[in-house]
């Protein structure tokens, strides 16, 4: 038996929250120095995973599997392919820097570390199962550490965070019960095809199921994930979400949590049931564009940080909708990539904002100006997020956004352009919410603010890191996801849209 | 000619009555008799198809009997809350327990 | 043959009369407004109900059913009666104040043996040929009691246990300290 | 060694990048070291490209060099990294170098005591590096990861003195100006991607011609030109370049005059196989062109600030390029970009000696006969004036020449027209600007001003040179040299017509001559004028009001419509979500009344459960049955 790589990953921060629980409350040093090893020995261990990945065989490596309710079918199975492992590493690099961005509590920081390593593990085991009942299981281990952290230690401004953290809660909870629908279905129906009951997603992938039934079931899966990932109109958690939730909380939210949304969509949905997602992708469509322009142009009205971050966040899932939409494979490569990048960017934005809001107290623009004289380390860390959210090259997120606009436009050429047009409302809400934070005559108010520094910089350093190496070097991450989606698009066969358009 | 319907019939009027006493006596005491009366009719079922369907067999009357240490226990715990409640309350008359409303 | 089926019309003779003194019992447990009357005609119907079981060739449940129903708990019944009453004894069973409450057990009543009764009717039993044959029932039960069933046995003198512990502790009362 | 230098020239833009990143990470503490590992780099790439430049003249024209590494590619889709070494990418090489050395070289001189000199010269590599990888680009993937990239340092150094707020606006107009071109210019390239199967210049050069559905190549040379029009702040994009000049002065010479501006030109010159695919295509660019040339000029005639005329001036010397683009004469466009590079960035390096000298004075009329005391600047200056009125022999007569030459034998008359307009108006207000700043009557400021150091005159006097020699590559005298090797299949080549030159000529003559009777002799009052065509003035000293117009759209539509949207998202939306909140609370609050605390409800509740199952159950039984 092989050493079992990825459930030592998944499971080092559940180690971690145990000891951590253990400490006693007052030993605050020790308990952040033992989330920050643990997070430390996953995103080691998952840096390892991407590159012992070997590319050209492609397909589930990695894999392990002990079975576990077998009149279900249900096994403990895990692996990873070129589709996961970005987002495995995503998910550790953004745990990692977490870590970090939260070094500052000091009230229960017990109960704050350990659930935040909860969390990060939840979501880590979305991403690497490879059994339905074990990813609908880790999904719910998410929900329950995001709403006690928000309501615990977030931040109440034009929503408070009771409200914030039960909106986020419940519209978590109404997207997993539409999955949890379309997940029982799928079973009982590959059961009633087979005889055979089993969760493996392989197995129920390989099945071919009456095209009634796959239109239902996919709209049903639409529904759930397109709520996780923040699908207009269904996105009114996101922003107030966000700016109610701790730092630590909204950078693992944007960053990986509204990704198992796509992931799940491209893994579950197009994967399964293709015949549904060739009628239902133009819906999906048409629903992207109105994440795309409409949040934009929302982003434009908003005055606080979280909010702009938020509401782009929300327009930058458009382009990874629109990218699965189009169905093929150059457009599900940049749908991939874009979740990536999307994630590191918003996580370094949120690190930012939730440093410069630890130290000034207030994320109102208006307040801000001028803020690269006392900070320049935070003014380049803003400078480095922002810009990668507007899709500068040399920045990963160009990577996701250029592969997606050429996939989605031999598919949809109306829509593509529509969509393009986001990069220029991006450009217009983040150079001027920057402009008017980080320049203009310094104000002597902020004097007294501290730049960045110690364990403030390691969000910025991992993050920003993955951010260029990812956009200098794109064939890196690149190669390994058309591993992946090479194979899901060999298996499937050619896609294409149903409706005309 | 007297069949198993006979005696499931027999059972369910034995437990309609039983459901109309639970639901409209006020004294607990009656309720729980009333209960008892359920119980019974269901144990007679159990002994009826036993005998007519599953003859020669003796799992239906196991149920019973399960059902009567079930009924005992459930009588001796009933009762006692009765008391109880009684030392509390002074009464018996389920109209006056209602703290658990809305 | 004719002594057999003479005897079938009296078995079935006996049961229509057991049938209606306990139903008959039932209502009264039901309807008198004297709580120890309701009491006694518990007692009768579970006397009728011991009948039935003899009649159906059960006769360790009936045994026991005279032992358990008629005998311990009816007794049981009793000493609590004895304990609670206070009243006016011919009030001491009520119906529920409320006239709606009333007519809706009557309709809930009334709908249940109704649908029951239609079940049973079109329900196609699987009878057995030759039922009613006797056999050694108390074997039987002893060896699945024993056998198949120990774990529920077990588990159900567990919690007999802890009914008469908790009996004992509810209506004892725990003493303030 | 020069073999060398060609299949390495990707080292060129590589060696900026890599005194960007040490500045960047490792340097910035230390400025001076900052600034000599910046011209360092720009220096050795400077004659790398030299000899490349070499290299590429004493091929047979035609011949070319290119290389490529993979970089972002899947099936059906493959940018690369590559390089394309021709006489177009030669020029541009050793233009883009040359200029940027010595703008570097002077901004030492010029931001000397600045705090912020690490971050300029590692913005300043920056540029370099991008500026370099565009035009070496071998595909339209590379091009545009590097127009963007070029972009954002424009960003960067528009808005380098970022405590002000005009500059921190004007950086941010500029970015997004530039992005509404991309938006085209980018879903240009998707078409091609998606028709062609391939973004790499040369495989499409061979594939264009052999295909004939105007109606989608059309769409994609227009929607390709919008990048250009962003980049090379061509109208109705323009709007972004005069604002631009709240950068330092070198920043101006460099990337808003010389260099990135004319990555639009440059790309339309790289591109000409495309847009000359498409006679509507040229036709509009040519019109773009002509336009921006002649609104531009006129602005300039109106503007006050010694910066703002010179950038109004690049517009209009843009639009110039772009008109002989769109005419066909890509020659002559590529020809007028290389001098305009060298003269303008005199204009702009000498412009920020007189700045400097004056005490960061920037408006002519406060300046005024400073020629005494500043000689080498103005002498230089004038040289640049002189080349960009377009005097023979100097370099931009013959750049200039060429234009009109290729408008007129193009048969457009009416463009050939509108250039001589603009060659007179250019001569008008270059030495009206030359008259009232060096030569004029106010001597109130004349006292402070003084000479700049040898470190900011010497490349301006490298420059003056340039801008007199760099005209003869094409000129008769050296056999049109630069046309033989930098041409296109369909560009005309058109013949010298001496006719056109006198005419040409003798309108830049006198343009100068009207600008010394006003602004020197007084002959005319210039205040008779603008009073007489006071309306006319308003207007172009308002810069035709379009700056309010996009103000006032922006405001009424973009911003407008996000406070709607806003508000739909909150009342609506949110409202919606609330409301299903609400709904269940509600319904809560009532239901919970039938909760009374009875025993007895609560086994009604249930036995009618078991009822409403059992009749179900029971009609399941009964169809079953029936």
């Amino acid at each position: 038996m092989e050493f079992p790589v990825l459930s030592t990953t998944l499971f080092v921060p559940v180690i971690g929250a145990i000891l951590i629980m253990a400490l006693p409350a007052k030993k605050t040093g020790a308990i952040k120095n033992i989330a920050a090893v643990s997070t430390l020995a996953s995103l080691v261990l998952s840096l390892l995973v991407f590159i012992a990945y070997d590319r050209q065989q492609g397909s589930m490596q990695f894999t392990e599997m002990i079975p576990w309710v077998q009149d279900l079918g249900v096994n403990y199975a895990l692996g990873v392919d070129g589709i996961s492992i970005p987002l495995v590493l995503l998910t550790n690099l953004i745990g990692f820097s977490a870590v970090f961005a939260s070094w500052k509590i000091e009230e229960r920081v017990r109960e704050f570390f350990s659930l935040l390593l909860l969390l990060i593990t939840g979501v880590m085991g979305t991403f690497i199962a490879t059994d339905l009942f074990i990813f609908f299981l880790f999904y719910e281990v998410v929900v329950i550490p995001i709403y006690l952290l928000v309501i615990m230690f977030g931040s109440s401004k034009r929503v408070t965070k009771e409200y914030a953290g039960m909106k986020l809660t419940i519209y978590l909870l109404i997207g997993s019960a539409f999955l949890l629908t379309g997940l029982i279905a799928l079973f009982v129906k590959a059961r009633a095809i087979t005889g055979v009951p089993s969760m493996d997603l392989v197995h129920l992938a390989s099945l071919d199921y009456p095209l009634t039934f796959e239109i239902m079931v996919f709209a049903f899966m639409a529904f759930g994930f397109g709520t996780l990932l923040s699908m207009f109109p269904f996105h009114a958690w996101s922003p107030d979400g966000y700016a109610g939730a701790p730092t630590a909380v909204s950078m693992i939210h944007a960053g990986v949590l509204k990704k198992i949304g796509g992931y799940g969509l491209i893994r579950i949905g197009l994967l399964v049931l293709p015949g549904g997602a060739r009628i239902i992708a133009p819906v999906i469509a048409v629903l992207a564009l109105g994440n795309v322009v409409y949040a934009a142009y929302i982003c434009l009205s908003q005055k606080d940080l979280k909010y702009i971050v938020g509401y782009s966040s929300v327009s930058h899932m458009g382009y990874v909708l629109i990218g699965i939409a189009a169905l093929n494979l150059i457009s599900i490569n940049g749908a991939i990539m874009m979740m990536f990048a999307h994630g590191v960017m918003a996580a370094l934005f949120f690190a930012m904002i939730g440093n410069l809001y630890e130290k000034s107290h207030t994320r109102n623009v208006d307040d801000f100006g001028g803020l690269a004289h006392q900070m320049p380390r935070l003014a380049a860390g803003f400078m480095i997020a922002g810009l990668a959210s507007l899709g500068l090259p040399g920045m990963v997120n160009f990577i996701g956004e250029f592969t997606i606009f050429v996939g989605a436009f031999s598919t949809y050429k109306v829509f593509t352009i529509i969509a393009v047009t986001g990069i220029v409302l991006t450009a217009v809400y983040i150079l001027r919410a920057l402009g008017y934070v980080l320049f203009g005559p310094r104000k002597p108010e902020w004097d007294h603010l501290q730049d960045l520094k110690g364990p403030e910089m390691v969000p910025l350093m991992v993050l920003g890191t993955a951010i260029l190496l990812g956009g200098i070097f794109p064939f890196t991450i690149m190669d390994l996801i058309n591993s992946g989606v090479g194979e899901i698009i060999a298996q499937i066969g050619t896609l294409y849209v149903g409706g005309v358009l | 000619m007297i069949g198993l319907s006979h005696y499931l019939i027999f059972s369910t009027v034995l437990f309609g009555i039983g459901i109309f006493g639970m639901l409209s006596r006020r004294n607990a005491i009656a309720v729980l008799m009333s209960v008892e009366l359920m119980l019974n009719a269901v144990n007679v079922n159990f002994v009826a198809i036993n005998r007519f369907v599953t003859s020669g067999q003796a799992a239906g009357q196991l149920f019973s009997i399960f059902v009567i240490v079930v009924a005992a226990a459930e009588v001796s715990v009933g009762l006692a809350l009765i008391i109880s409640i009684y030392r509390h309350r002074k009464s018996v008359d389920l109209n006056n327990f209602d703290l658990l409303k809305w | 043959m004719s002594t057999a089926a003479a005897n079938l019309q009296l078995q079935d003779a006996v049961f229509v009369m057991i049938a209606i003194v306990t139903t008959g019992a039932a209502l009264g447990v039901v309807f008198l407004r004297n709580i120890v009357h309701n009491a006694l005609c518990l007692v009768l119907t579970f006397l009728g109900v011991a009948a039935v079981y003899f009649q159906l060739n059960a006769g360790f449940i009936g045994l026991v059913q005279i032992l358990v129903y008629a005998g311990a708990i009816s007794v049981l019944i009793i000493f609590a009666i004895m304990l609670v009453m206070d009243k006016e004894i011919n009030q001491t069973n009520l119906p529920i104040p409320s006239l709606g409450r009333r007519i809706a057990g009557v309709y809930i009543t009334a709908l249940l043996v109704i649908t029951l009764v239609l079940a049973i009717y079109f329900t196609a039993w699987p009878l057995a040929t030759g039922a009613g044959a006797p056999f050694d029932a108390v074997g039987m039960l002893a060896e699945l009691m024993l056998g198949d069933y120990v774990i529920a046995f077990e588990a159900a003198a567990v919690l007999l246990l802890v009914a008469v512990v908790g009996a004992v502790i509810l209506a004892k009362g725990v003493e303030k300290q | 060694m020069l073999e060398f230098s060609l299949h390495n020239a990707w080292l060129i833009p590589l060696l900026p990048l890599l005194a960007f990143a040490l500045i960047g990470l490792a340097m910035h503490r230390w400025p001076s070291v900052s600034a000599m590992i910046s011209i360092l780099s720009i220096g050795i790439s400077m004659l790398l490209s030299a000899l490349v430049a070499v290299l590429v003249f004493s091929l047979s024209p035609g011949e070319i060099y290119e290389a490529s590494v993979r970089w972002l590619s899947m099936p059906g889709l493959q940018v690369n990294m590559g390089m394309l070494v021709d006489p177009l990418a030669a020029v541009m090489l050793v233009v883009v170098t040359g200029v940027a050395f010595l703008v570097q070289v002077y901004s030492l001189g010029y931001m000397k005591g600045d705090p912020g000199i690490a971050s300029y010269f590692g913005y300043q590599s920056l540029f370099a590096a991008s500026m370099l990888g565009l035009v070496l680009a071998n595909n339209f993937g590379q091009i545009f990861v590097f127009w963007e990239l070029v972009g954002v340092c424009s960003y960067f150094l528009i808005g380098f003195w970022f405590g002000k707020y005009s500059a921190r606006d004007a950086a941010i107009k500029a970015f997004v100006t530039n992005r509404v071109g991309d938006f085209g210019f980018l879903l240009g390239i998707l078409f091609l991607q998606i028709v062609f199967g391939t973004l790499n210049f040369q495989e499409l050069s061979a594939a264009i011609p052999g295909y004939t559905n105007a109606a989608v190549l059309l769409p994609i040379a227009v929607l390709l030109f919008f990048g250009p029009v962003g980049k090379s702040a061509q109208f109705p994009l323009h709007v972004w370049l005069p604002d631009a000049m709240e950068g330092p002065t070198p920043v101006s010479a460099l990337i808003h005059a010389a260099t990135m501006v004319a990555a639009g030109v440059y790309l339309v010159a790289r591109a000409f196989f495309i847009f000359n695919a498409i006679p509507q295509a040229m036709t509009l660019i040519a019109i773009v062109g002509g336009l921006t040339a002649l609104f531009a000029a006129s602005i300039a005639i109106a503007q006050n600030d010694i910066k703002r005329i010179l950038a109004y001036s690049t517009l209009s010397q843009l639009g110039y390029m772009m008109m002989a683009l769109g005419v066909g004469a890509m020659t002559a466009g590529v020809f007028h970009l290389m001098t305009h590079a060298f003269f303008k960035s005199l204009l702009f390096l000498g412009a920020g000696s007189v700045i400097i000298g004056m005490h960061e004075e920037q408006d002519i009329w406060k300046m005024g006969n400073i020629a005494p005391k500043m000689p080498v600047t103005t002498w230089t200056f004038i040289i640049g004036a002189l080349a960009l009125a377009g005097i023979p022999p100097l370099s931009g007569f013959w750049s200039k020449d060429e234009i009109l030459l290729g408008a007129y034998a193009s048969g457009h008359t009416g463009l050939y027209i509108l250039g001589v307009l603009v060659a007179f108006l250019t001569a008008f207000y270059m030495f009206r600007l030359v008259f009232v700043a060096f030569f004029g009557k106010n001597t109130a400021g004349r006292d402070k001003a003084h000479e700049s150091p040898a470190v900011m005159t010497i490349p301006l006097l490298v420059l003056a040179v340039a801008a007199v020699l760099a005209g003869l590559v094409n000129s008769p005298l050296m056999h049109h040299v630069f046309g033989h090797f930098i041409n296109a299949p369909g560009a005309i080549q058109p013949h010298p017509n001496t006719a056109i030159i006198v005419f040409s000529t003798l309108a830049a003559l006198s343009g100068i001559l009207l600008a010394w009777l006003i602004y020197q002799r007084e002959v005319i009052k210039a205040e008779v004028i603008k009073e007489k065509f006071s309306m006319a003035y308003k207007v172009l000293y308002n810069k035709y009001y379009i700056d309010e117009i996009y103000g006032w759209l922006g405001v009424r539509l973009v911003d407008g419509a996000a406070r709607v949207l806003f508000w739909f998202d909150i009342h609506v939306i949110n409202g919606f979500v609330n409301l299903t909140a609400w709904f269940t609370g509600k319904s809560g609050e009532t239901l919970r009344y039938t909760e009374d605390g009875q025993v007895q409800t609560y086994a009604i509740y249930m036995f009618a459960g078991v009822v409403i199952v059992l009749i179900t159950a029971l009609c399941g039984v009964f169809t079953a049955l029936a």
